[in-house]
């Protein structure tokens, strides 16, 4: 559905215009919320208009950047890897139309092709040392939707974390998969219990709806859970330890920032360091966020130790989608 | 331990929503009903029974209410099927798509929330020794199918109506009604499926949620040749083959390897049946 | 025969029945009266209205106008259940059976004896066996009714109404599928029938019956009735006369061919229930098979055209080996195939009649040498053929379906003659054909044969084996036991080598 | 007078008023505005920005509904449509990439290899069905999930694009692309299948196969008879059939983004919409092409209506989902309507 919501000054003609393409429908990710949420504050910091077009799949994606480009608004936002091929064959075609990637980057680079790019990974890795840190069974494991990188930045990162603070800790990681595995909650629930009937008592949830269910098993064995994007805690307080934050918000509006004040082209990397990627526990409102990590200062403590050093460049933190 | 308790926990519960939607399709599949619209009345069993719950605070009411929309929303198929001799394929597959369609429309109106409704104090359904009731309905409904069938009057003329509507009619049983019954009691057992899936397995609802385990109980209603029993066995080897192929993640199996075990698993069992009745009778000429 | 004792009760009562299907006249102010006790045929050519009236008795049709009285009381019924209420039952020409349930299960279907809501199977058996001792009809409660020959099922039919309390049988062509054997048990069974009081409405084709086995007859013509005749004060003539509006020259022995050369040659055939058969078709002879229906000639002839597999002996089509050749190979070598089954294998019901009379011949005659089949050349081919054969048909675009039996039949064998195949295999090219049809029938079979070709005849009708047959061969417990030349076979000899001569007979089969 | 009351009472008519009209009832419930919502459709589906993906979209939807109507006609039922095409993008993305011809001939050479992929993955099924008694309908929907899996494994693992985040193959080398018609997406696929539909409409009408064909779906039983071998069409009919599904998925591969990617083939679920439109129109030829391409307008048209207007996206599904409902119970308008009508006259 368009939400072609005007913004307060409401001059639609002369005023700057956004349009968002997801590649899912939104519902289903918290992250593409984020980015509905930074698309509208650019609009109104703008005193523009915004429209979001959501697909389901490639054939609705390609139709809808295809229109996103008929319609010619200021800047046309994309979240996700699925464009990368679709804007480099619209940039091409259409110079003076401006794009904002979020997730991805063309492999070519293009004047009026912006990207913004997250190191989730650095975030998993913390989250990965709290889990470390907290187990006491000396395992920690993943769920994840798909075996594909993008979803291994979510389990592979997590291992090391934990190994890095406790080098004898075992990992595991498991996959939803199925029919419909960006929706399949009961599957999820189903795949973390073979996780937690191994003993594993810190998971790292990346299954999109799914979480609730890895939540849920967590919760029934008494065992923890990490969520993504935004602080899950609320949804099962006392088992969510905490969350890998992905401020999509801020990289769209950023990003739009730059592409109108005429930097346009440049990707922007967003990390701990740049505050795109952050924890739950790291962020100010950790008291209030009825994260586990609250209760436990001293873990946060060594997280934070370990956030310095990346952010400083002293450790690195592998990508498994750059291989 | 590769085969433990916990191996069996799992498939059970994973059969559970399979096993009473299935029962539906193979109820409607004796009644001469060809039922592939299960997956869309099992979602919005799920839907309904998630609704109920958060308004009244009770899970049963919550089981009560998705049993009689699935059933209100099986009609579509029983009048466009069954009164207007409808084509019953195409007919199931409208409905599980206008079930997605509706249930997230539902959901964004009902909870104001896309993609996932999902809160602390939702009700969920007990656990009765680590299962919850609805499973042990579900196979005290696979019983009761079974007796039906094969025992009961309603089952025997059920029967009929599947196997020779006309000669049913003759002898003033009407086939329609029959029929009507069967896809209302497909309905019925959907919606717990859906409350089970819902309620039970998980507490919670997000959009299309039944993920394609309505199409798996229409296979295991052609793999269980419409017997209670025969589909009984055909979802356990399936939610065997599934809770398996998690297990075998964990030994570093590639996961579309243990997403196509399920498959590959029922697939051999069919060759393997199938050869078995082969050598029995074999089949002649024209009149096969 | 004289008329019985309670024939002063009316039973069934009939009035004005008029019943119309789009662009047809199926009943026209037909008035019927059965009296209590008496066999009453009901007899007409195919089209003739025969089954529409039963139907609108039984409930299963509604009259445009006209009264029903059953028992001098009026009634209307809303469906069958209504019917079987008051008593009347009624044995479908295509029998109404659930072949994967047993016996007992079908005779006590919707009127169970319970137990707790369960079917109570043990009374349910008493009862079949009660009933089948009572009236003589024999069958085993628990047989799978799919196992059963034709004649044990239609026992199962008439159990079912008798189980219900049936005072009123209705019966459509009841003896078309039987056995003259089988047939004769139903009549005994009908007779005792009548005799306890019930009603029979009998509807046939079959003169010879009527005249034996009924008390009055009714005969209708294009919807309208056109003779009441008391059975013992008519003749076949009589009633022939009546259905046709013309002599008809009944039972004819047909003069013998001029056999030439072997055409098909059989040795040691072996198969499903097939075994041993040894057997010869010369040019311009016609070779009756007769014999009890499930003693392997179904198998020896769909063995013949390829649809069932061979397992031992040879089969030659004018000195070629055939043995393994599919069935199409042997159709391109010359063999056509008349089926027993003319809805379920002959034809495709939903199929035009062009269409219906295309096949076998799209590859051949109507296809151009690259496999394309030009609409025109299928329309012509069935406009020559409509002509040829006299088939009644609106246009060839109309399904087959919409074609009386009788015309369905016509069209079946038209196809197949059609093909001036050196071999024809024919399976019951009557049954169920009204006698005018027949006549215009045994006319084509006997002109093919006086053109030179072959036939393999299989008829359960003794007086059509009789009448075209060259040489009758005698098939029994799948193997050749007997073989007579035209003039020796009369109904005594065959009826005797059918139940394998010196082999005791069971009991009611 | 006759053939117009003919024509409005016919079901298709009546579903797709009927449709309409229910939908209309559902947008004024959510407080949208229904002529602008189904002008938007329509303009969005026909239009000259939305015809070119109307046509892409066709493509792809009348080439599986063509895959299901030719065995469908004699009554044999492919569920296995994703695992065919599937398998078929997956050959041709291989051949693509990795056969050392020109690139015209590489692009030739990865179609061909497409519909045979898909050719063989559906024969196995109706061996299946021949030699093993599994019936068509349960191997084919069954073969389907491996057939899937096994594709994704290959994107995923030994044939992933190195660096790359999503499960995809390498872009296949430049000009290994099926010719698109000025900058829209409709590429030749759109002739190969609309050459396919032709085909089979001529053979229908107008070769014995064809007869052949429709008198097995019509009587089986009546086609063995008069020596139709069964088994042989199974196979060769599932064989076009999946040649066909393999050729959609070709097509998906060779057209932008000229890659195989986990996935983008089966989302848009058009094998069911294909099954969808086969069904209704009882595979007849001109029918399935029809209701191909009036699946394809509804759902170009649904997402141009989910942009341009108020209309929240669920509708979209609903509204297609009643028009398929009120048309496969071949509603019509009771007769005496137009009785009445015409004693008026
Ligand atoms: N359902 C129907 N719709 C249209 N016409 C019908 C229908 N049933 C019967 N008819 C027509 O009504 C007429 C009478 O048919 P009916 O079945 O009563 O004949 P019949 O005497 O039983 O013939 P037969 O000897 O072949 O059994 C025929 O012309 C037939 O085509
Ligand atoms: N829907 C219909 N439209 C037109 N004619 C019909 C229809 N239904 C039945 N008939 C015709 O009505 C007549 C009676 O049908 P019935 O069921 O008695 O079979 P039948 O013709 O007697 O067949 P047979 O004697 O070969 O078994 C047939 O001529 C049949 O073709
Ligand atoms: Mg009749
Ligand atoms: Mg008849």
């Amino acid at each position: 559905a368009a939400k072609n919501d005007a913004s307060s000054s409401g001059t639609k003609s002369g005023g700057t215009s956004f349009t968002l393409v997801t590649p899912d429908g939104v519902g289903q990710n918290e992250f593409l919320k984020l980015a509905v949420n930074g698309v509208k504050a650019a609009a109104k910091a703008h005193n523009g208009t915004q429209k979001v077009y959501e697909s389901t799949d490639t054939a609705s994606q390609q139709q809808n950047v295809q229109a996103a480009v008929d319609a010619k608004p200021d800047v046309i936002v994309l979240v996700g890897f699925e464009f990368a091929d679709i804007v480099a064959q619209q940039a091409q075609k259409n110079p003076k139309q401006q794009f904002l990637i979020v997730d991805a980057c063309t492999t070519k680079t293009f004047k009026n092709v912006s990207c913004a790019v997250f190191r989730e990974h650095e975030g998993v890795y913390l989250a990965g040392a709290e889990a470390g840190l907290l187990s006491k069974s000396g395992k920690v494991g993943a769920v994840d939707v798909l075996d594909t990188p993008q979803f291994r930045r979510y389990s592979d990162p997590f291992a090391a974390g934990a190994k890095k603070v406790a080098p004898k800790t075992q990992t595991a990681t498991r996959f939803v998969g199925g029919q419909s595995p960006f929706d399949d909650s009961a599957r999820a629930k189903e795949q973390a219990n073979t996780l937690l009937s191994n003993g594993t008592d810190e998971i790292m949830a990346a299954a999109a709806a799914g979480n609730y269910g890895v939540f849920e098993a967590a919760k029934a064995k008494g065992a923890f859970a990490y969520g993504v994007d935004v602080n899950q805690c609320p949804s099962s307080p006392g088992t969510v330890v905490d969350n890998v934050i992905k401020r999509t918000d801020v990289a769209v509006q950023k990003g739009i920032d730059a592409v109108l004040g005429g930097k346009a082209g440049t990707t922007v990397s967003y990390g701990l360091k740049e505050g795109g990627i952050s924890l739950t526990g790291l962020e100010s409102g950790v008291d209030s966020s009825q994260c586990v990590i609250a209760k436990h200062k001293d873990v946060l403590t060594k997280v934070e130790a370990l956030r310095d050093q990346i952010v400083s460049g002293e450790l690195t933190v592998d990508d498994p989608a750059a291989s | 331990m590769f085969f433990d308790s916990d191996l069996l926990m799992s498939a059970l519960r994973a059969l559970t929503p399979i096993l009473l939607a299935a029962l539906g399709g193979a109820l409607c599949e004796r009644a001469g009903v060809f039922n592939i619209g299960l997956e869309g009345m099992m979602l919005l069993g799920c839907f309904t029974s998630v609704a109920t719950s958060w308004f009244t605070g009770s899970p049963w009411l919550g089981v009560l209410a998705a049993a009689l929309a699935s059933a209100a929303y099986s009609l579509v198929l029983a009048v466009g099927a069954v009164t207007l001799r409808g084509d019953a394929v195409v007919l199931g597959i409208a409905m599980n798509l206008l079930a997605v369609g509706l249930t997230s429309f539902l959901l964004r109106t009902v909870f104001g929330v896309q993609g996932t409704f999902d809160d602390p104090t939702l009700a969920g359904l007990p656990l009765v020794g680590g299962f919850s009731p609805l499973a042990y309905l579900a196979w005290a409904a696979v019983a009761a199918a079974a007796v039906l069938l094969s025992r009961h009057v309603w089952g025997l003329r059920l029967r009929g109506v599947g196997e020779a509507p006309d000669a049913a009619a003759t002898l003033g049983v009407s086939p329609a009604r029959y029929q009507y019954g069967a896809v209302l009691v497909s309905g019925v057992l959907c919606g717990l499926a859906g409350a089970q899936l819902a309620l039970g397995n998980v507490t919670l609802f997000s959009e299309n949620m039944t993920a394609g385990r309505g199409w798996i109980a229409v296979v295991a209603v052609m793999l269980g040749r419409a017997a209670p029993l025969g589909v009984l066995l055909a979802a356990l080897l399936f939610g065997l083959a599934e809770a398996a192929g998690f297990r075998l993640q964990g030994l570093g199996l590639p996961q579309q390897a243990t997403d196509a075990a399920p498959y590959v698993v029922t697939l051999g069992a069919l060759f393997l049946t199938t050869a078995r009745r082969r050598r029995r009778t074999r089949p002649t000429g024209v009149a096969s | 025969m004289t008329p019985r004792q309670a024939d002063t009760d009316v039973a069934v009562e009939l009035r004005g029945i008029t019943k119309r299907f789009p662009g047809t006249l199926a009943n026209d102010a037909v008035d019927l009266t059965v009296r209590r006790g008496e066999i009453h045929a009901l007899m007409g050519e195919n089209g003739a209205g025969k089954s529409t009236l039963m139907s609108v008795l039984y409930g299963m049709e509604r009259p445009d106008s006209g009264s029903i009285r059953i028992d001098g009381r009026e009634v209307t019924f809303g469906g069958p259940g209504d019917a079987l209420a008051a008593g009347l039952g009624m044995v479908h020409q295509s029998f109404k059976l659930f072949d994967s349930l047993t016996v007992a299960e079908n005779v006590v279907f919707a009127a169970e004896p319970r137990r707790f809501g369960l079917v109570d199977r043990a009374a349910a058996r008493r009862r079949v066996r009660e009933l089948t001792e009572e009236h003589g009809l024999a069958v085993d409660p628990d047989a799978r009714v799919g196992d059963l020959s034709v004649g044990l099922r239609q026992r199962v039919e008439i159990l079912k109404l008798l189980h219900r309390g049936a005072r009123t049988l209705i019966l459509d062509e009841p003896t078309a599928v039987l056995t003259p054997a089988e047939a004769d048990a139903l009549f005994a069974v009908l007779k005792s029938l009548a005799g306890q009081g019930r009603t029979v409405i009998l509807v046939t084709h079959k003169l010879r019956e009527v005249l034996e086995g009924s008390d009055r007859v009714t005969v209708l013509r294009d919807g309208r009735v056109v003779a009441r005749l008391r059975t013992a004060d008519t003749s076949a003539d009589e009633i022939a006369a009546a259905m046709t509006g013309r002599a008809v020259e009944l039972d004819r022995i047909h003069a013998p061919g001029t056999p030439g050369d072997v055409v098909l040659d059989v040795a040691g055939l072996a198969g499903d229930a097939v075994h041993d058969v040894d057997l010869t078709v010369r040019a311009g002879e016609i070779v009756g098979i007769a014999g009890v229906a499930g003693n392997g000639q179904s198998e020896l002839i769909e063995a013949l055209a390829g649809l069932r597999p061979v397992r031992g002996g040879r089969v030659r089509l004018k000195g070629e080996d055939i043995t393994h050749a599919s069935a199409t190979e042997r159709r391109a070598r010359g063999l056509a195939y008349v089926p027993e089954d003319r809805h379920a294998v002959g034809t495709a019901p939903a199929a035009t009649v062009a269409d219906n009379l295309a096949m076998g011949h799209h590859r051949t005659a109507l296809a151009t040498r690259r496999g394309l089949l030009p609409p025109t050349a299928v329309r012509a081919h069935a406009a020559r053929l409509i002509e040829r054969f006299g088939i009644k048909a609106s246009t060839p675009q109309v399904p087959a379906s919409a074609l009386s039996g009788g015309n369905l039949q016509k069209l079946l064998i038209g196809r197949e003659l059609a093909h001036e195949a050196p071999l024809l295999l024919v399976e019951q090219p009557t049954r169920g054909v009204d006698i005018g049809a027949i006549q215009n029938i045994h006319d084509q079979l006997i002109a093919y044969r006086d053109a030179g070709h072959a036939v393999l005849l299989v008829s359960a009708e003794l007086s059509e084996i009789r009448g075209l047959a060259d040489r009758v061969l005698v098939m029994y417990e799948g193997r050749i036991t007997a073989a007579y030349p035209k003039g020796e076979a009369d109904e005594r000899t065959l009826g005797l080598a059918m139940a394998g001569a010196a082999v005791p007979v069971e009991a009611g089969e | 007078m006759n053939r117009i009351t003919g024509a409005l009472r016919s079901p298709v008519v009546f579903s797709v008023l009927a449709g309409v009209v229910i939908g209309a009832l559902f947008l004024l419930g959510t407080g949208a505005d229904p002529v602008t919502a189904y002008g938007a459709v329509l303009t969005g589906s026909l239009g000259t920005d939305g015809i070119g993906s109307t046509l892409s979209t066709g493509t792809s939807v009348l080439g599986l509904a063509l895959a299901l109507a030719i065995p469908l006609r004699a009554g044999l039922i492919n569920l296995g449509g994703d695992g065919q095409m599937v398998l078929g993008g997956m050959a041709a993305a291989v051949t693509g990439l990795y056969v050392p011809l020109p690139a015209p001939l590489a692009t030739v050479a990865a179609v061909l290899a497409g519909m045979a992929a898909g050719a063989g993955y559906a024969a196995l099924a109706a061996l299946c069905e021949n030699h093993l008694g599994v019936p068509l309908l349960v191997s084919s929907l069954l073969l389907s999930y491996p057939a899937v899996s096994f594709a994704s494994y290959l994107a995923r693992y030994p044939l992933k694009e190195p660096g790359s985040s999503l499960p995809q193959t390498r872009q296949l080398p430049e000009g290994v692309a099926l010719p698109a018609f000025g900058d829209s997406t409709v590429t030749a696929g759109l002739v190969l299948v609309a050459l396919a539909a032709a085909a089979y409409w001529f053979a229908d009408r107008r070769t014995a196969i064809g007869y052949e064909i429709r008198m097995t779906g019509l009587n089986a039983r009546f086609s063995a008879y008069a020596g139709v071998e069964r088994r042989g069409l199974t196979l060769r009919l599932l064989a076009v059939s999946g040649a066909l599904a393999g050729l959609v998925g070709a097509v998906g591969v060779l057209s932008f983004p000229y890659r195989f990617l986990d996935g983008a083939l089966t989302a848009p679920g058009y094998t069911w919409t294909g099954l969808t439109a086969a069904l209704l129109a009882g595979a007849a030829p001109v029918g399935t092409v029809v209701a191909s391409f009036f699946f394809a307008v509804l759902q170009v048209g649904g997402l141009s209506m989910e942009r341009t207007t108020e209309v929240p996206r669920e509708l979209t599904q609903v509204l297609q989902a009643v028009v398929i409902v009120f048309l496969a119970a071949r509603l019509r308008f009771p007769a005496r309507w137009f009785n009445r009508q015409k004693e008026a006259v």
